[in-house]
């Protein structure tokens, strides 16, 4: 039985279940699956801070959602035309996102009264009527795997864990989804458990056939490939992604990459991403704490490495002191903050932009770094060696400001060819560079660069360079001890040219019609929601102008001249305004700013909404 | 002028020899040495330059770090590379150096408060880690640099400007410490004793791994006269014991030594009454450290009587630097990694033109 | 239903005792408990709410406080005051909270990252203070909540995602630890035998000053199994010691007991074969830590045999919160400060209108 | 032989010597005195970060200097009347900040060749007429000392050591200070070795008599009394008066003051006096590092104690993170940070005012923080009663930024009566305030304060308000765990609402003329200098507004207004510009910032040019 296969041009699914229940590998498969088959996506996982919180509850629903389309898309969607809903948690957790007629794929057999009351639910909403506006498919998913299993030899508990593998099955039927790589994927996840591996691949094609056989489906969906760049693709997160853009730096430098880091969500990943790639030289640390981290990076660093430390923000706050240090010695550092909501432990798991100001000003005295924030997951990766750039080329140590939604969240990735990647190549100090009075030669470390003011980076093990750093203030040039007034203003005046110097691209305007008068600035992960929301705007036939920022200190020279050519300004942010702040500071533009500290990324829809409303102002 | 003798040190075997013959001169730098006058630093300084040439390495492969504290200056009087770093947090930033550059000695300077209170977390890891890291703490039992408090190591009831009344805390023993922090290399020694403090450089120079050696400094500004007890000529020899590896342990005088109790504990008593050969042999290389826990616990915190110095423990454990090269070593048998396939991984498809 | 029986908890003097009788019940709150099903945190937990009512303190005067990881919720469940703090800094708060408020009973949950990794310089000043908190150290021998990296008391070799190719620290023994770091109390027990847990705790409770208890915890989904072999009823007797104070040190299986060699180390043989009269026997008050030191040295990091469990050291030494408290009382008996003539101090003028 | 004596309206007198020769107590003796005698006065003690540095060196050079006055004055003055040199090394120091015509006082027993050569002279400035400009007093002070004390059994170096009262008392004749309490101080000082004691007094009496019989000093000078408010006055260094400030605030609250601290240059001289006062029952606690320090003290304030932590910036950097947990806790809690020269160890013993935005901003995530700052040594105390009042009432982390200047300063303080201090009284919770659905009562530890947005303070050990707090985002009201989206939204703003709200006093502009159209905005240890450039200016007939703020976080309400008020408004920092990105981020203005970081206050007459400038621009 061939069912009717529809068209559709872009589809947002969200799978939710209890943390136990493998929601982000069902949605990580079915993202490599999607991807494969070419088309655009990009996707949100959403999981709560504890590991496994108990069967059935609230807090404890884990989701994953993938927005797939035969077009460019930017977002993972505003709100799900699917949701799988593996109990009733599942479905209480998420209902309030879908809209009216969205399909919801409810696994029935969760659905007892235990379960039901466990999240508040007085009465079964697969049967009271609540539910009537959505397109509901009541499914026994658990059941139907275990039948489906019955023959394998294993436990109750055991069978019903291959439910997960029955939906992606069903679902993969339902959008013709490619199978092998995903029974290929089992192969290696439990090639040593073959019974275990046998019944997860059963499973998997039990639900294609239940999808193909049952009534409750009447039609199958396709989705085009999107028209994409020619070009070899993958699909990356933006952990990996950032992992990997440090890796290529270090090799396009020719210096070997060193983290010191302590683990802490959701930055671990790239810890555990580099920890793998010993075979480039690169070094990983488990410090014990995350100011022996960045120390062991600074140190490496010092010792001509390219020292990284990687973190969140309240690794960044314990980092501080020793950032200021690292201004101080005027040493390479890179330091990656993937940011999460905040103050303080905050929200784990949740995205947030946070920590720019704490990035711009959290140390003491005036201690200015660099800041690059990369826009979309795959775009982790060229900040990341943007980053290395800036701090190799001008000694100093730069934040590479990620999140919680670029971290963990995913996209097609054209993949760059290695050359075509800039060239890195370091200079080490290997002579003196200061004529003494009587004619002999030294070694001043604080000599500068006269174009980049950059000092040079002398290596212990070189002769003759032998010199002494330190926190205290030093005498410009020679780098000795002073605590003279004058130095002093100077070398605080030097260290800040330095960075306002950085040379950094300007900032691009997509302004397509030319006629905007609202200009909608962002910076980091916000790209992809600004960007589907100025395409809504605009396909609406209202002109907007979207500029986004890759550099936050320094900004890049034209953004001053950019932002008095528009009536209005406005800066969405994750946030309450920090990017504003310094756009209004530094440029006395009334930007206006437009906040959401929800720990999700912004939804177009209600951007598009702002936007118009600015736009009907002016 | 000391030749530069290979003495083979194991701990040095990648670091460059120098050809050249050294004396402590090259070790000094032209900068003024800001100390107090009197200072016990100051022996210490002298002391290590002085021992310096010993090792016969290459000047600029050898690098001093400190963190804050007046003995954390030191690094601007050595003629090597150096850094200053930031208070406790040398041993970390020191760590990150050694593992990464196994041609390079890397001493460490570092003060009672800067080890052992805002650094304490840093010591002990470098310690269980052992990093080949050469570790000098100058133990005043005071913060010098900030004029004065009590530090970690202060007597108990210790009256100073922010403790009026007497300080409250039990002080910490930096050797019993260590011992629990599974360190490799223990040792102690003492500013004034030139020839005992070069030994004991020696031999945690010649230790694989992370030495820590304890340096009894008088500041004579803050605490003046902490360790007089066992610096006065009168005294010292019938208060300390001289810990040798092999030989028995005895005050320096020889009137009284240690001993194995009936009940298995370590006690002190007059050479003459349990006998020469009962005393304990000192063997530094146990594999246990239990015995040399127990010798850090002899010495009375107040009046110093019996106070052991020398070297507590020194045993072979691999060090954390040597593993982590040869991880990477291993990790790049197969050949160095390829970029281009890296990134591309194995999940890739093809957008035709 | 234990009533509230006064112990006389020396430690707990100052806190004000209940009427009303308790039930581990009355310690439960209304939230749900968020750890992995079968994790050993929940036998811990129900261990301490069925403990507590044996205190026979008002509910209102007892205080949790933890720092982060899984173990690290624990506050959340215990129907008392309670604060779940940040990464390692537990101590201390706590130590602040305690020394100003005697009328508290006090205690912190850490892991052995939050204690041991991050936390350490925390611990190591509590303990050697002697402030009076009662510490619970859950040891699973990984970092749970951030998804499975090793912790400074995993074995070394470890493969954890952060280590693929095995770690290369040396662990930490905490009980060696606490006792380089002056504690004067320090004990181990087990999750899963609720028996001996609650005795720990007791003897905790009862303990003036830090307690420290190290408690062996399973986690079931990134370190299953770490402390198996001290829980299967198969080999748990055999390879465990049960240290009771004032009895032989042997394994609960009576085979093997704990002797002093000859050269006065600590030696384990077959009871049968040096007679169980030369066996060690306990003593958790010595003054000296160094036996206590010497059993924590016993076990094997990898296969665990012989890991002695029970209080290790158990000493009186002045608190510093008593201490602290009876300075300030004494800095008022002459009379409370007077603002007026403070702030005015010695050198004043008249400027006349 | 009675001296003419002459009358002089003020003098600025800089004591330098080697940090062993006793100048700060030199310059605090005569400071004392000066105080009682009735003058205005302002001082400056400016060290060296070492202990001691090597005899005769430049980079140990101590000095004192200080500015009395018979009429108000602002500040320790801009270049000195008097120098007392001790020492080569002093001289060469000193000599460029004097203006021609001054009063060189030289000590010529350490115009050896030898010293001279230390510092770098060639030639002996005693005699090359490198000094003509200047009234040279060469004066053989050791060897006069040594002479005095001929008769004491004093050996050689112990006689000389005196040489510093032997100039004191030189100098007390030449201004005619008392000399009693002097002589009193010694007694105090040396009582327990007489003979050291005695020999004090003598030299300090040879001093004496030595001004009055050498042909050296012609004339004898008088400095009036100041005409300052009636009252009872007392000197002060900003340190102490923050310290009292802090007990003052305790006694007026009823609770006890709790200290957590860690020792760090400018700031342990506060450790260091309230450990001196537990007859106030004032707690101080010297903890094991900077983030103990606030731990403890945050652990005191969940007690019930007013938590208070201080240190300087590098601590501050440490501290970011448990600051975050303050915000989130909502507990009372006041971070003081004397401010020193940055960034890292940068110059401990200098002043700057460069901590600004690391107080508003040095914490991951949106954690607002109230900022109050100190304008003058005496104004500590005021400020630091009102931190505990902004902590305690609105059950926040307050910053409270002195700096080094301040800190060491002094100035004669008119003291209050303990009456005329706010009434701090703090309600602690006793009551349940949550009915449940159940008509059960519970405690809910984050329902508000409908003013104040304040949430309960409830102090384990009062029963039925058992609860749990912690870092993690928690729900509105009842305080439990929450991750869900629009309650963190919500919280976060609620926090910020609260900061926000805080009711902070109206600035008040001083404007006598009423027509300026250039105003100068300063905040903390500015103060002095701008006032002093004001007159000066105003002196010239010119009109200039001037306002200082107390108030960083929130801004006082009328802020605005009166920015709109001038048509110039220039902002002078010890920074480089960072109440100027606040203000002109906030409210458009655009305000011209006038930075020096020389780790010096400012200079009033520079000042005075600076603003010079702009109202002739206008
Ligand atoms: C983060 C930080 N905290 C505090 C200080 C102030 N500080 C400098 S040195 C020091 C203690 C020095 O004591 P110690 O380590 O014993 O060295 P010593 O001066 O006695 O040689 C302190 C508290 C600092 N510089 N940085
Ligand atoms: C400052 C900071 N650094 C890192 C983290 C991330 N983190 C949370 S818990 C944890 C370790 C937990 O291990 P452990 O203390 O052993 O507790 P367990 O989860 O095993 O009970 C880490 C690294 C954090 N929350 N805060
Ligand atoms: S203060 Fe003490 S330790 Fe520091 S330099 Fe002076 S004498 Fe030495
Ligand atoms: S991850 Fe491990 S320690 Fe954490 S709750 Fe789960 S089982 Fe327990
Ligand atoms: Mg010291
Ligand atoms: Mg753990």
């Amino acid at each position: 039985m061939t069912k009717e296969v529809v068209q559709l041009d872009q589809v947002i699914i969200r799978f939710a279940g209890d943390s136990g229940d493998g929601m982000q590998l069902t949605g990580d498969q079915f993202t490599s699956r999607t991807a494969e088959f070419g088309n655009d996506l990009s996707t949100l996982p959403d999981f709560p801070a504890e590991i496994r919180a108990p069967a059935g509850t609230l807090p404890g629903v884990s989701a994953f959602q993938l927005h797939f389309a035969d077009h460019e898309i930017m977002t993972p969607g505003d709100s799900p035309n699917v949701l799988v809903a593996m109990n009733p948690a599942a479905l209480k957790a998420n209902i309030k996102d879908l809209p009216r007629g969205a399909d919801l794929i409810l696994n029935t057999d969760e659905f007892t009264s235990r379960n039901l009351a466990k999240v508040g639910y007085d009465t079964n909403p697969l049967d009271d009527g609540s539910l009537d506006s959505f397109r509901v498919h009541p499914i026994a998913l658990t059941s139907l795997t275990v039948e489906a299993l019955k023959d394998f030899d294993l436990g109750k508990k055991e069978a019903e864990r291959a439910k997960n593998m029955f939906a992606l099955g069903m679902l993969s039927w339902l959008y013709h989804r490619p199978t092998e790589a995903t029974i290929e994927f089992l192969g290696n996840k439990f090639g040593r458990t073959p019974e275990i591996l046998a019944a997860n691949i059963a499973a998997f094609e039990a639900g294609w056939s239940y999808g193909e056989t049952t009534e409750e489906f009447s039609v199958q969906y396709e989705i085009r490939p999107a028209r994409m760049k020619p070009g070899r693709y993958r699909n990356i997160s933006g952990n990996v992604a950032l992992s990997y853009g440090l890796i290529a730096a270090s090799e396009r430098a020719g210096i070997p990459l060193y983290l010191g880091s302590y683990p802490i969500t959701p930055a671990s990943e790239i810890l555990h991403e580099l920890s793998k790639h010993k075979n480039f030289g690169v070094m990983t640390f488990q410090a014990e704490d995350e100011i022996a981290g960045i120390g062991a990076a600074l140190g490496a660093s010092y010792g001509g490495m390219i020292g990284v430390t990687t973190t969140s923000g309240p690794g960044v706050a314990l980092k501080s002191e020793t950032i200021g240090l690292a201004v101080a010695l005027e040493l390479p550092l890179v330091i990656v903050d993937v940011q999460r909501g905040g103050p303080s432990t905050g929200l784990p798991t949740k995205t947030e932009q946070a920590d720019l100001l704490q990035a711009m000003f959290g140390r003491n005295g005036e201690a200015p770094v660099p800041i690059v924030a990369p826009c979309s997951p795959a775009d982790c990766f060229n900040a990341a060696i943007e980053a290395v750039r800036i701090a190799t080329t001008y000694r100093t140590p730069v934040f590479l400001l990620s999140d919680g939604y670029l971290a963990n969240g995913s996209e097609p990735w054209q993949i760059p060819s290695i050359e075509s990647l800039p060239d890195l190549t370091v200079q080490f100090a290997s002579e003196p560079n200061h004529t003494n009075d009587d004619g002999s030669m030294d070694f001043w470390p604080f000599i500068r660069d006269p174009e980049t003011l950059a000092r040079p980076w002398a290596v212990p093990g070189t002769p003759g360079l032998e010199h002494r750093i330190g926190g205290i203030e030093k005498a410009d040039g020679s780098g000795n001890i002073s605590y003279d007034a004058a130095n002093h203003d100077k070398m605080v005046r030097l260290r800040q040219a330095k960075i306002d110097g950085i040379d950094v691209p300007d900032v691009v305007v997509d302004d397509p019609s030319g006629d905007a008068r609202v200009l909608l600035l962002g910076w980091g992960s916000t790209f992809g929601p600004i960007g589907a929301a100025v395409r809504r705007v605009r396909s609406e036939g209202l002109p907007v102008a979207e500029a986004h920022l890759r550099h936050l200190n320094p900004f890049p020279k034209n953004l001053g001249e950019v932002l008095k050519g528009y009536d209005k300004v406005v800066i969405p942010e994750m946030n309450l305004g920090q990017l504003a702040l310094l756009i209004r500071g530094k440029y006395l533009v009334d930007a206006i700013p437009y906040n959401q500290v929800r720990g999700l990324p912004f939804k177009a829809e209600e951007l598009a909404g702002v936007i118009k409303d600015v736009i009907a102002s002016v | 002028m000391s030749e530069a003798v290979d003495l083979g040190f194991p701990s040095l075997r990648l670091v460059p020899k120098t050809e050249a013959p050294q004396t402590a001169k090259d070790f000094k730098t032209d900068q003024e040495v800001r100390w107090c006058p009197g200072c016990g630093d100051y022996a210490i300084l002298a002391g290590v330059q002085s021992f310096m040439p010993e090792l016969g390495l290459k000047k600029e492969n050898i690098v001093w770090i400190s963190g804050i504290g007046c003995s954390s200056r030191f690094p601007y009087y050595m003629n090597t590379y150096g850094m200053h770093s930031i208070h406790g947090r040398a041993p970390a930033i020191a760590s990150g150096l050694a593992m990464t550059r196994p041609d390079l000695s890397v001493w460490v300077v570092t003060g009672d408060g800067d080890a052992l209170s805002i650094g304490g977390n840093h010591l002990m890891h470098a310690l269980r880690r052992n990093v080949n890291l050469k570790i000098l703490l100058f133990n005043n039992r005071i913060y010098g640099l900030t004029k004065g408090q009590y530090s970690p190591t202060s007597e108990f009831g210790k009256v100073t400007k922010s403790t009026p009344l007497g300080s409250l805390d039990y002080p910490f023993n930096p050797v019993s410490f260590a011992l629990g922090a599974e360190a490799s290399f223990v040792a102690r020694t003492i500013d004034s004793d030139r020839k005992h403090l070069t030994e004991t450089l020696r031999a945690a120079a010649l230790h694989e791994g992370t030495a820590l050696v304890e340096i009894y400094q008088n500041c004579n500004i803050f605490n003046d006269g902490a360790w007089d007890p066992l610096k006065d000529s009168d005294h010292r020899d019938s208060l300390t014991f001289r810990l040798e590896h092999g030989k028995p342990i005895t005050l320096v005088d020889g009137s009284r030594g240690v001993y194995r109790a009936e009940d298995g504990t370590l006690q002190i008593a007059d050479v003459d009454e349990v006998g020469r050969r009962s005393l304990l042999i000192h063997d530094a290389h146990a594999a246990d450290p239990s015995v040399a826990f127990g010798l850090s616990r002899l010495s009375d915190p107040l009046s110093l009587a019996n106070t052991p110095i020398g070297v507590f423990r020194d045993v072979k454990r691999a060090t954390y630097d040597e593993m982590f090269q040869a991880q990477l070593h291993k990790a790049q048998e197969g050949g160095r990694g390829d970029l281009a396939a890296l990134i591309a991984g194995k999940d890739t498809w093809e957008i035709a033109p």
